[in-house]
């Protein structure tokens, strides 16, 4: 595609603070290459991520959102993150319907010492986003 | 005032020759939902089943949404742009409450500021109004003074007749708009007889009424009685339904956007039935339902004629067949204490 | 069934078992009727039970300040069975009257389907499976099937699960699911972008009357994410961006307690096809959680809960 | 009740646009309390920085472009026209937002907008000023306009209140007033603190053991709307009628020009008919709306 030669995905990574920030910060440390174009917002667990802030983050031009937390049954706050699976299944779910691509909206279980694997996240929903092309779904169009 | 008559079936071509000027707007449906839209030079069905619109045309000149104006910053400072909106525009098909309830909002839009945005497309529009010959049982124009034939807000108005309509010149404007039609003709003495006779059943049909005698007295009387509004209150659900489709409500909100750099500030309606409406960070003067149901019925009928010598209602009943809840305006004044009213509805 | 109903409300009235009673009168236009919220043992005599009655009053609860005595359909009485989960009703303050609901009859398919207007009909009337309705001095027979709203086609409880008594028997339920969900089929059978248009085209009609929140019970927020100024999420004027984020996030927060019954839709004076959201929504609920709003009062809320494992192909 | 002249009101519309701000430069920022602070601006237009007139007790819309607009009453006076100011409390969207400019900002200015106190009216008179936490801004510019002016005016006496001594606001004011030999100052906090030498009270009761004279007199009274509704009987007490009670209230407004619809105690709108007015116009609604 034209688009693919000057445009990069520009992303948003919210991550919990406990485990998959410490994730990218080792990956940052140990040099795994991933997608520069990462925005990363710190919240103090992916429980407390709202998909209110999935959808605005989208309506303000991210071409994609990638919500990580702790692994299953790690949550620092025990249930934090169950809770956050079944609101951001439902999400994902949800604006598929609508017609929001699948790729755009991502979430994933990173531990602080998976700096690998937070670098190979990112990676392809930086791939995936660039298969489907920039966010336009918001555009203004002479309203 | 002369009068004129036009064949049903040219309509399209006279509407066709005013395309030519002006922006066309008739009443239109999209999704079952009546609306007055862009004309698309052929349609003329609207004839058959048009009653009224959902949305009063108001929003020709008040939008639900509007920009203001666009703002950018650069290195020496901000820079404003305004939008430019001189487009000619002609509607036709205006029913007489909904060219009242612009009559009655022009007084807000030129008291001691005109309103730019909402004055420059009012002098721009035409409005050509289209007799209401079956009206709904929920209107009580006749009440408000006005009847369902009206021609006093509009440049033409149009009665039908069956295969004709009959074509009154109320405004200087209306003449020239005619000059040039060929498909229109004089009316005779028969054909202003016919429309009277049409014009007089019109009027018969409209049932419902409200007594507007010293409405304004027994609401004020009745300001500071909570009990009362409580119980009118209480099966609103404070939606913006009957505000937001009333042809005399005008309030807006005003907010800013910024994506991208682009910022622009926006207009928008508002309604006092949202508690948001007066709130200040510390204090709400109408945080309660029935405080604002109170400012809602109050403004139409004691403060508006207080500042602008007219009710603010011209019976046109949308918020009465619209709302989710049939709270019923009609049925409020009617209670008041004083109140004759004759209503002949199941 | 109405005498009972009465008879029923005044005996909680006189027995001072409640304060309030919330039921349905008659409204001032044809085929309607309107909530009655009263303390008056004489206004008792007004309330009805007809294929009208379309509010959902569970939306009163949270407001009217006392003990209730509600009368709820099928769809109502879920609503407050979800309230009384979210802790924002007290079942000891509300007294249901339940009142089984075989479909209503949605005045604007009957309107469409004789071409004329609600005051231009002079009768309708259900009759077993067939509704006949009288306009201009003709007759016309109708299948329930096509006057009734698409939520009552594909209602699975039309008797009320919860209730403390009931007037009448119970009713089968019609449990058209295919028909209840033809509108949601469309659009799934589209491609994502057609599905964005589609939605897309429908918000921008939307003028933010809120009448869709307003009406729905499951909405009891004392303040609503739109309003909040900081941040401010969305944008005051309806903006098709911001209407479609509010819709999108409004049934992400009734997940769980939207009970199908269909008063968003219908208020919205748009027409905006607002049920193929939330009927949607509680699709996905069900099939991925396996949970029914409002089936269980002592169940915990759907998003205050969670298993162990679920949902877990959708998060790597 | 004098109002403004409003074709004066009308004059430094921008391009016949009534909704079009100007734009101002802030060029001094005061920090007045913990969540207070005033700003010095003044117009990025050379002529309009000339030309630029207005009167104590009117308003303006203050606009953060991106963010929004809200409403200030000009709190400098008219007779010290060399900038503007506008005190700033920061308590939401808009005013959170002004709270994190710093000098050399560019924002918005519409204005300026309602009518004023009644100079005409007030010449000659003893005055009676109460004021109550942010509410001494708009008493801040008729008093420093009436200062200006002094041999115009009989007795001055300013009662003024906060919650604590760390709320008084425009403290240099305080001090300058209470050193005018010409001027009753008297200032009390709700509650003091180990410092606080000063009275201790609700500005109601303090006005009450002051007790001014109702004679020949007039009161000018501004505050949060609980103080101001509770002055009035006091002041009623003391023998004030409701000709001599004035006040400045505020609502919230978006447009500033009687037209969005909110500000309204009946049929009056603070914007267009205030924001300045008369107890005995507004005693009808008082209890009630405001």
């Amino acid at each position: 595609m034209e688009h693919k030669s000057e445009w990069e995905p520009r992303i948003l990574g919210v991550l919990c603070k406990w485990c998959s920030y410490a994730g990218a910060d080792l990956a940052g440390t140990s040099r795994k290459k991933y997608p520069a174009n990462l925005r990363i917002l710190k919240v103090p667990c992916s429980g407390r991520v709202d998909p209110l802030l999935i959808l605005k983050c989208l309506r303000l031009g991210f071409d994609g959102v990638v919500v990580s937390g702790c692994h299953p049954g790690d949550c620092h706050y025990q249930t934090g993150n169950y809770r956050a699976r079944r609101r951001i299944a439902l999400t994902k779910k949800f604006l598929e319907y609508i017609g929001i691509p699948e790729e755009r909206v991502k979430a994933s279980w990173v531990s602080a010492s998976e700096g690998l694997k937070f670098a190979q996240v990112v990676a392809e929903v930086a791939k995936d986003i660039e298969e489907v092309g920039p966010n336009k779904l918001f555009a203004r169009d002479g309203d | 005032m002369t009068t004129k008559k036009i064949r049903k079936k040219d309509i399209g071509k006279l509407l066709g020759i005013w395309s030519q000027e002006f922006s066309v707007i008739v009443p239109s449906k999209e999704e079952g939902v009546a609306k007055m839209d862009r004309w698309d030079g052929k349609d003329i069905s609207f004839l058959d089943w048009y009653r009224n619109t959902v949305v009063p045309s108001k929003d020709n000149f008040l939008p639900p949404m509007e920009k203001m104006f666009s703002f950018q910053k650069n290195r020496d400072g901000y820079h404003i742009e305004v939008p430019q909106d001189e487009q000619k525009q002609l509607i036709f098909g205006i029913r007489p409450c909904d060219a009242r309830g612009i009559a009655i909002i022009d007084k807000v839009f030129t008291d001691t500021y005109e309103d730019r945005y909402y004055l420059s497309k009012r002098k721009n529009t035409i409005l050509i109004g289209l007799s209401c010959t079956n009206p709904y049982d929920s209107c009580f124009c006749i009440s408000l003074g006005l009847k369902p034939t009206e021609s006093a807000d509009v440049d033409l108005m149009f009665t039908d007749m069956g295969d004709e309509f009959l074509i009154e010149e109320t405004a200087d404007k209306g003449e020239e708009l005619l000059a040039a039609a060929s498909v229109v003709k004089e009316a005779t003495k028969a054909d202003e007889a016919k429309a009277k006779t049409v014009k007089a059943t019109a009027s018969g049909m409209v049932m419902r009424r409200i007594d507007t005698k010293d409405v304004g007295e027994k609401l004020q009387a009745r300001f500071s009685d909570k009990d009362y509004w409580e119980k009118v209150a209480a099966k609103c659900i404070s939606c913006g339904v009957c505000t937001f489709l009333c042809p005399t409500c005008f309030c807006f909100d005003i907010c800013d956007e910024l994506v991208k750099k682009q910022g622009a500030r926006y207009r928008g309606w508002d309604s006092c039935s949202f508690r948001l409406y007066t709130k200040m960070p510390m204090e709400n003067p109408r945080e309660e339902k029935w405080q604002r149901v109170r400012q809602k019925v109050c403004h139409k009928f004691e403060f508006y004629p207080m500042n602008y010598d007219v009710i603010a209602c011209t019976g046109c009943g949308r918020c009465i067949r619209l709302c989710p809840v049939n709270w019923d305006i009609t049925q409020i004044l009617s209670r008041l204490p004083g109140s004759v009213t004759s209503q002949s509805h199941k | 069934m109405e005498q009972v109903l009465r008879k029923e409300a005044r005996k909680l009235l006189e027995e001072e078992k409640v304060d309030y009673i919330v039921g349905f009168a008659p409204g001032s236009l044809k085929f309607s009727t309107t909530p009655l919220i009263t303390k008056e043992k004489e206004e008792i005599a007004s309330l009805v039970i007809n294929p009208f009655i379309v509010n959902n009053l569970a939306k009163f609860l949270t407001e009217v300040r006392g003990r209730v005595g509600i009368v709820a359909k099928g769809c109502d009485s879920r609503s407050i069975v979800s309230l009384i989960q979210d802790n924002q009703v007290v079942k000891e303050d509300v007294v249901i009257i339940g009142v089984p609901c075989s479909g209503l009859i949605d005045i604007v398919k009957v309107e469409n389907l004789v071409g004329k207007d609600r005051d231009e009909i002079d009768d309708i009337a259900l009759q077993g499976e067939k509704v006949v309705v009288t306009a201009g001095g003709k007759k016309r027979e109708l299948p329930t099937k096509e006057v009734f709203f698409e939520h009552c086609l594909g209602c699975e409880f039309p008797t009320p699960q919860e209730y403390d008594t009931l007037i009448g028997e119970p009713v089968a339920a019609l449990g058209d699911k295919e028909l209840s969900r033809k509108k949601i089929k469309e659009l799934q059978d589209m491609t994502p972008e057609q599905r964005w248009a589609f939605w897309k085209e429908q918000f921008r009609r939307c003028i933010r009357c809120y009448a869709c929140r307003q009406a729905c019970p499951a909405c009891f927020c004392e303040r609503c994410f739109v309003e909040e100024s900081q941040p401010q999420w969305v944008s005051s004027v309806p903006q098709w961006q911001d209407n479609l984020i509010f819709q999108v996030i409004r049934n992400i927060h009734v997940a769980g307690r939207c009970t199908d019954c269909g008063e968003c839709e219908r208020v919205c004076p748009q027409n905006i096809p607002l049920r193929s959201l939330s009927k949607k929504m509680s699709d996905l609920v069900e099939e991925m959680f396996h949970y029914k709003a409002g089936i269980d009062r002592s169940a915990p809320a759907l998003m205050s809960a969670y298993e162990h494992a679920e949902a877990e192909d959708l998060i790597r | 009740m004098p109002i403004t002249d409003t074709s004066q009101r009308k004059k430094f519309l921008a391009q016949s646009n009534v909704y079009l701000p100007h734009i101002v430069v802030v060029d001094k920022i005061i920090e007045e309390t913990p969540s207070v602070r005033t700003l010095h601006f003044n117009f990025k237009d050379e002529k309009l920085r000339k030309e630029f007139t207005f009167e104590s007790g009117q308003f303006a819309e203050l606009s953060i472009f991106g963010i929004g607009e809200a409403t200030f009453c000009i709190s400098s006076s008219p007779t010290r026209n060399d900038h503007l100011e506008c005190a700033i409390n920061r308590v939401g969207l808009v005013t959170n937002a002004m709270h994190r400019l710093s000098v050399g900002a560019e924002t918005g200015f519409r204005g300026p907008y309602g009518n004023s106190f009644p100079l005409e009216l007030m010449r000659g008179k003893n005055l009676v000023f109460v004021g109550g936490g942010i509410g001494l801004a708009p008493l801040r510019s008729i008093i420093w306009n009436v200062l200006d002016n002094r041999d115009k005016y009989g007795n001055i006496d300013i009662i003024y209140g906060a919650r604590s001594p760390a709320d008084l606001c425009f403290k240099y004011d305080l001090d300058s007033w209470s050193q005018d030999k010409t001027v009753n100052m008297i200032t009390t906090v709700d509650k003091g603190d180990e410092n606080w030498i000063g009275r201790e009270g609700f500005v109601p009761s303090i006005l009450e053991q002051v007790a001014p004279s109702a004679k020949n007199a007039i009161a000018i009274v501004c505050g949060p709307p609980i103080m101001i509704r509770r002055t009035f009987p006091v002041l009623q007490k003391l023998g004030f009628t409701p000709e001599q009670m004035i006040t400045t209230l505020e609502k919230r407004m978006k447009c500033g020009i009687g037209k969005c619809g909110r500000c309204n105690i009946g049929n009056l709108y603070v914007c267009r008919d205030g924001p300045v007015f008369t107890y005995a116009q507004i005693k009808n609604f008082i209890s009630d709306e405001y």
